[in-house]
């Protein structure tokens, strides 16, 4: 039964990564990343190992996706200096 | 090079790379039966040392010197982004607009933040017997702390938040490792030896050293984490850019018209 | 089947649930985005109570709890910063019914004692997370 | 007390310094701060020495092995052996030279966190030194990371410039995914032997024979450390962040840094892999040898073309980073010794070069060749450091940087006999671009150089100096440090005890078995003797040619116009040289299909 | 089974280094980095896997007991940090970049060439 639930969470982890690729937008991004954490830490727990679970939650569900949204945020707060239009990456519109 | 060609550059690697990959993958023993000398000494190495977490004891006693190493890149980092996120000469600083917060979440997040904080001390303290260690439990005290921004506001937060403290926290976390390491050389045995009686199994203050080390981890955490994160707050809602706020009309709608402009200081 | 391959076989459904919930992240609207996001950490914080017991390891309940108190944490942040705090009954059903359906059975199984209170204790924060993180809470919880 | 103890100190002391600095840094004043942090790193430099003079001591091959934490064969163990040992001294001795030089140099220091850049000098300092001593695969791979992390932050250091910041982030990224691909290879050796220290895996990989594991795990892992080394295809990355971070930190990282990622290759190699189980010594050859020339010749032309003088000098450290390479990739003590001996003169040279462009940087606000065109020959005292750094460069006799480069083409001659001339074409180059600037900039010789057709792929050298306004005066600092560097670098070329010791280094870091013995047994083992690098006939004219070849590329560059037929000719490659991070990644994983198409058996 | 874990290790690296390469948002860039960076957990991690083995905390299990390899969770979790604090650097770089550049996207950084 264990081998089940890890083939499970291999696959949901493989499919977040993906996931987490495709989506070009950094907020949306920074969602995908922090269900990649938490499906990363299901996975670490299947494999017994509870210890890395807990700072994967840590680091990968709270920390990491809380620095990209800050960035994002300080970012598009408001339009560059040397802006001429170059400035706006793909995929930035939700 | 045209984003086609770097496509075909990275494909044709990518190729290269998964037959790399998948050859080794294939001679790998079957998962879940792969032999583990080093793993198998471990487990004696922490037993006879009273340490219930394996790992902790591998983390804090037979490899405490990567556990060093580790500590040291976190370290840094705090240092590194202090440095480079600090107020450049042509900024200046806004005060956050305060923020009424709805009730229920309000609630929450003032009756939870103390238990959060709990939880994580919690797992700092049994680091050497349960899951958990000073990594782990600091950088969930570090997360905790920051339910008051939830429950008010960023001036809230920063009120009950002497940066300088935590800054002096983490180097002080950090020196007490390296310390821990001298005081066995000063007791003449190898730098970062376990001198400190085992205790029992299984409580709290067994696992000799690895108890003092862990403690220095989660006071380094939780300090550096907290600088971290007040680091990319300040910059997120205080620090204006240059020009940002020089008397000209403000752009509005611009990086792209997202709804992330309400809570601009006005 | 012995009865630990049936407390993991309990913790396939809550894992199995996560596959749509990934899909709505991945490709929803913000709104769908967050009660997504919210999902995932109930869901993660019942898989791992379940799997806990099937591997016959209290100890393994620590993850659970540390889910169950940075999970709102973490919802209540993005609310923060995308401004939106979506009213689901999706979220507040599968917390009111999943929760009780999932800690009950396991602390008739622990029997009383500490890992039985630790039980509730993660039950009762799961549920408190979700519903308050699922209410009317107007936009990103501030009521500006 | 034993050496061996003071092992861990070489890494501990620095950190305790930096800790110190940090948790005091916003009451000290900047001058104290500077004072502590010279003593910490003062301080590990003397350990350094020590434990080098105890490992370099004539006699039976032993040397200092440490298991820390008193852990025998469970924990990791630190080797002092002399090249590991020899290379934790030049790091302290450079860092020690770094903070003096940057004493008057960032007249600005952050507001209130003066004690941070000589704080992140330290922990680097530490990083460097942990990864020249270890023992021990994944400590490596920590300290490999620590020295990452540090120099990812130094290099972003002035975050009121644009440059520093993009080329920070270049460095960031592709290190970092260097070091991933490295830990990759680290666990598919894990997996397979279930060992973390060199001489552990290197016997388990032993009792088995070679297979696609073995092949995996040595190109992941030699990927990361090429990165590091900057070796083509992976050397973007290094002149976009050596051009741009502060001088003080460049010279470290040209100095020492890259100079570790082909330390770590040859050590990993020797250790782990040049066994029977392991990779065989042909196939390493030839994948090394590969690389080595590629990099030496693409760093050569691209030096050439620089008119940014930090870039020109970062280009010139790939170059040479080539030569060493191919000095690891001949697999025989000699080209080890002299390659060692190389490292050491260049260091010396190198940094010595960067000062002096750092004191042009921060009294001209530039260092654009074109701009500062005869502006300098207010300051000969700077000229003439410059141009014997540059004849240095080209290996001129009696410098250590051009005895390292006869023994080490001397040896390369015995595998491939084009491999000297290679040597004489590159040192002439990069030392010959050297010089080309110099003698624009300090004399102001020759025709002024114009800007030519627009819109061609170019950085200029227009910077900020670093310094809070330009210097008028240059303090003494500022001069006595490259000085000193170069008379370093001429010591270790004319006193003989150099070439033994460095000799007896080279031999003892290629005795596969008897490292592993002394690690794991305790063994002291002989070493092999074979002849030290000492100034032969043939090595003092290959020097004299690589310098005669440099001044006259120089006077004809400076005399002649510049020929738009090679310049147009070479432009594709230029354009390689893009600053998209993109490409860059997209390189590092062809580099590594190229890595794997090199060392698989049979493909010649 | 028997390669299932090590496969998905190799994927995730592999679809990592897709993003970094096709990013058009150098935050995006970052967050595809540690993606990246996963993979080695995964690969570490399924490399200390046994079949039936629990984790080598004795605190609620037998001293007996067939356990897990404790090193690679040791080295997993330094990796981990690792990742945390690259991330918050290379995070902290793209903020000061945006403010110096204007932007963030890595096709219109043009100062450094050649």
């Amino acid at each position: 039964m264990t081998d089940v639930l890890i083939v499970v969470a291999l696959l949901l982890v493989a499919g977040a990564a993906t996931a987490a690729v495709l989506n070009r937008d950094p907020v949306r991004q920074a969602l995908v990343l922090s269900f990649l954490g938490l499906t990363l830490a299901l996975l670490f727990t299947f494999l017994q190992a509870p210890d890395v679970a807990l700072s994967q939650l840590a680091v990968g569900s709270a920390v990491t996706p809380l620095m990209i949204l800050l960035t994002v945020r300080k970012v598009r707060r408001r339009p560059g200096s040397g802006g001429d239009g170059a400035d706006k990456p793909a995929g930035r519109e939700r | 090079m045209s984003s086609r060609v770097r496509l075909w550059v990275f494909l044709v690697g990518a190729a290269g790379f998964a037959a790399l990959f998948a050859a080794a993958c294939f001679d790998l023993p079957a998962f879940g039966t792969v032999p583990h000398p080093y793993g198998v000494r471990a487990v004696h190495a922490a037993l006879s040392h009273h340490t219930a977490n394996v790992i902790a004891s591998v983390n804090f006693d037979l490899r405490a010197f990567d556990t060093l190493g580790e500590e040291s890149i976190l370290f840094s980092a705090v240092i590194g982004t202090v440095v480079l996120l600090r107020q450049a000469r042509d900024e200046h600083r806004k005060d956050p607009e305060p923020a009424t917060v709805h009730p229920p979440v309000r609630r929450f997040a003032l009756l939870t933040l103390p238990f959060a904080l709990l939880v994580g001390l919690y797992v700092i303290a049994h680091g050497q017997v349960s899951p958990g260690g000073g990594f782990q439990g600091g950088v969930v005290t570090a997360t905790a702390l920051h339910l008051l921004y939830i429950a008010a506001d960023y001036r809230a937060l920063e009120r009950v938040r002497p940066l300088t403290l935590y800054e002096i926290g983490e180097a002080a976390g950090e020196a007490a490792y390296v310390i821990t390491g001298f005081a066995a050389v000063l007791a003449g045995s190898a730098f970062l030896t376990n001198v400190l009686p085992f205790g029992t199994l299984a409580t709290l203050s067994s696992g000799g050293t690895a108890m003092v080390l862990n403690a220095a981890v989660g006071l380094e955490v939780t300090s550096g984490i907290v600088v971290l994160l007040a680091r990319f707050l300040d910059q997120a809602v205080e620090i204006e850019d240059p020009g940002e706020d020089d008397g000209s009309p403000r752009h509005t709608g611009g990086g792209g018209g997202n709804g992330d402009d309400e809570r601009e200081p006005a | 089947m012995s009865t630990s391959d049936g407390w993991l076989a309990a913790a396939l459904v809550p894992l199995l649930a996560l596959v749509p919930v990934l899909w709505r992240i991945a490709y929803g609207s913000p709104k769908d985005r967050l009660i997504g996001q919210n999902l995932t950490s109930l869901l993660a914080g019942l898989v791992l109570l379940l799997a806990a017991r099937g591997f016959h390891r209290t100890s393994y309940n620590d993850v659970a709890l540390v889910v169950s108190v940075l999970g709102p944490t973490g919802t209540l942040i993005y609310a923060r910063f995308l401004d939106v705090l979506p009213d689901s009954r999706l979220v507040r059903w599968t917390a009111l019914a999943g929760v009780p359906a999932t800690v009950l059975p396991l602390c008739v199984a622990t029997g009383p004692g500490r890992a039985m209170v630790k039980l509730l204790l993660i039950g009762a924060l799961l549920i408190a997370g979700s519903v308050v993180t699922s209410g009317r809470g107007g936009k990103g919880g501030v009521t500006a | 007390m034993d050496t061996a103890r003071l092992l861990p100190l070489v890494v501990a002391v620095p950190l305790l310094g930096a800790a110190v600095l940090v948790a005091t840094g916003r009451r000290l004043p900047r001058l104290v701060s500077d004072i502590v942090g010279c003593a910490f790193a003062a301080a590990t430099a003397a350990t350094a020495l020590l434990v080098l003079f105890r490992a370099g001591r004539p006699g039976p091959g032993t040397y200092p092995v440490e298991w820390v934490g008193g852990w025998r064969r469970v924990g990791i163990v630190l080797v002092g052996d002399p090249l590991g040992a020899g290379l934790a001294a030049l790091v302290s001795l450079l860092v020690v030279a770094v903070l003096v030089y940057s004493w008057r140099y960032f007249e600005e220091p952050p507001r209130r966190h003066t004690g941070s850049f000589p704080a992140l000098i330290l922990v680097f300092q530490a990083g460097m030194c942990g990864f020249a001593l270890t023992g021990d695969l994944f400590n490596a791979f920590v300290f490999f990371e620590l020295m990452g992390v540090v120099a990812y932050a130094l290099t972003g250091f002035r975050v009121e410039e644009p440059k520093p910041l993009q080329g920070a982030l270049a460095f960031g990224v592709v290190n970092s995914l260097g070091g991933y691909v490295t830990l990759l290879g680290i666990t598919l050796l894990y997996a397979r032997t279930g060992e973390l220290g060199f001489a552990q895996i290197g016997r388990r990989l032993d009792t088995d024979g070679p297979d696609g594991l073995v092949l995996a795990a040595f190109v992941l892992v030699t990927t990361g450390l090429l990165v590091k080394a900057a070796a083509v295809p992976f050397h973007f990355w290094l002149p976009d962040a050596h051009a741009v971070a502060p001088t003080p930190v460049c010279m470290l990282l040209s100095g020492v840094m890259v100079e570790l990622g082909v330390y770590g290759v040859a050590r990993v190699y020797w250790t782990v892999f040049s066994g029977p189980g392991g990779l065989s010594h042909p196939d390493f050859t030839r994948a090394l040898l590969v690389l080595g020339v590629l990099t030496a010749l693409l760093g050569a032309v691209m030096c050439w073309q620089q008119r940014h003088l930090k870039r020109l000098l970062a280009f010139s450290t790939v170059a040479h980073t080539g030569l060493f390479l191919i000095g690891v990739a001949v697999l025989t003590p000699e080209g080890i010794s002299g390659t060692a001996l190389y490292v050491l003169g260049h260091a010396g040279v190198k940094a010595a070069l960067f000062a002096c462009a750092g004191v042009l940087l921060d009294r001209y606000a530039t260092v654009d060749e074109y701009e500062l065109f005869g502006r300098a020959r207010e300051l000969p005292a700077v000229g003439v450091l410059f141009a014997v750094g540059g004849l240095a460069l080209c290996g001129l006799p009696p410098f250590g940087s051009g005895l390292g480069k006869a023994a080490a083409e001397e040896a390369a001659g015995h595998t491939a006999g084009w491999l000297p001339a290679l040597y004489v074409l590159v040192s002439a180059v990069t030392g010959g671009a050297v010089l080309r600037a110099g003698l624009r900039i300090f004399a102001g010789v020759g025709r002024r150089p114009r800007d030519e057709e627009e819109g061609g792929p170019e950085t200029t050298g227009e910077e900020e100096p670093e310094t809070r306004g330009r210097l008028l005066r240059i303090p003494v600092p500022l001069l006595a440090v490259p000085a000193a560097l170069l008379a370093a670098s001429l010591a270790l070329g004319v006193i003989p005890a150099v070439g033994s010791a460095v000799g007896r280094a080279g031999a003892l870091f290629t005795d596969t078995g008897g490292y592993r013995r002394t690690v794991l047994d305790g063994h002291a083992t002989a070493a092999p003797a074979h002849p030290p690098p000492h100034w032969q006939l043939t090595g003092i004219l290959l020097g004299l040619l690589s310098a005669a070849l440099a001044i006259t590329l120089a006077t004809l560059a400076v005399r002649r116009p510049v020929h738009t037929g090679t310049a147009a000719l070479l432009a594709p490659v230029r354009r390689l040289q893009s600053g998209h991070i993109g490409d860059y990644v997209a390189w590092l994983i062809a580099g590594t299909a190229l890595l794997t198409l090199l060392t698989v058996p049979g493909v010649r | 089974m028997t390669v299932l874990p090590y496969l998905v290790a190799g994927w995730i690296f592999l679809i990592g280094v897709y993003g970094l390469v096709t990013s058009r948002d150098l935050i995006h860039a970052v967050g595809c980095l540690a993606v990246t960076q996963s993979s080695t957990y995964v690969l570490l991690l399924a490399v200390g896997y046994r079949n039936g083995g629990t984790a080598p905390v004795f605190a609620d299990a037998p001293t007996n007991s067939r356990v897990v390899d404790p090193v690679v969770q040791a080295l997993a979790l330094t990796d981990i940090v690792v990742g945390a604090t690259v991330t918050a650097l290379l995070l902290a770089l793209v903020v000061q970049l945006r403010k110096r550049h204007g932007t963030v996207d890595p096709d219109a950084l043009s100062e450094l060439k050649g």
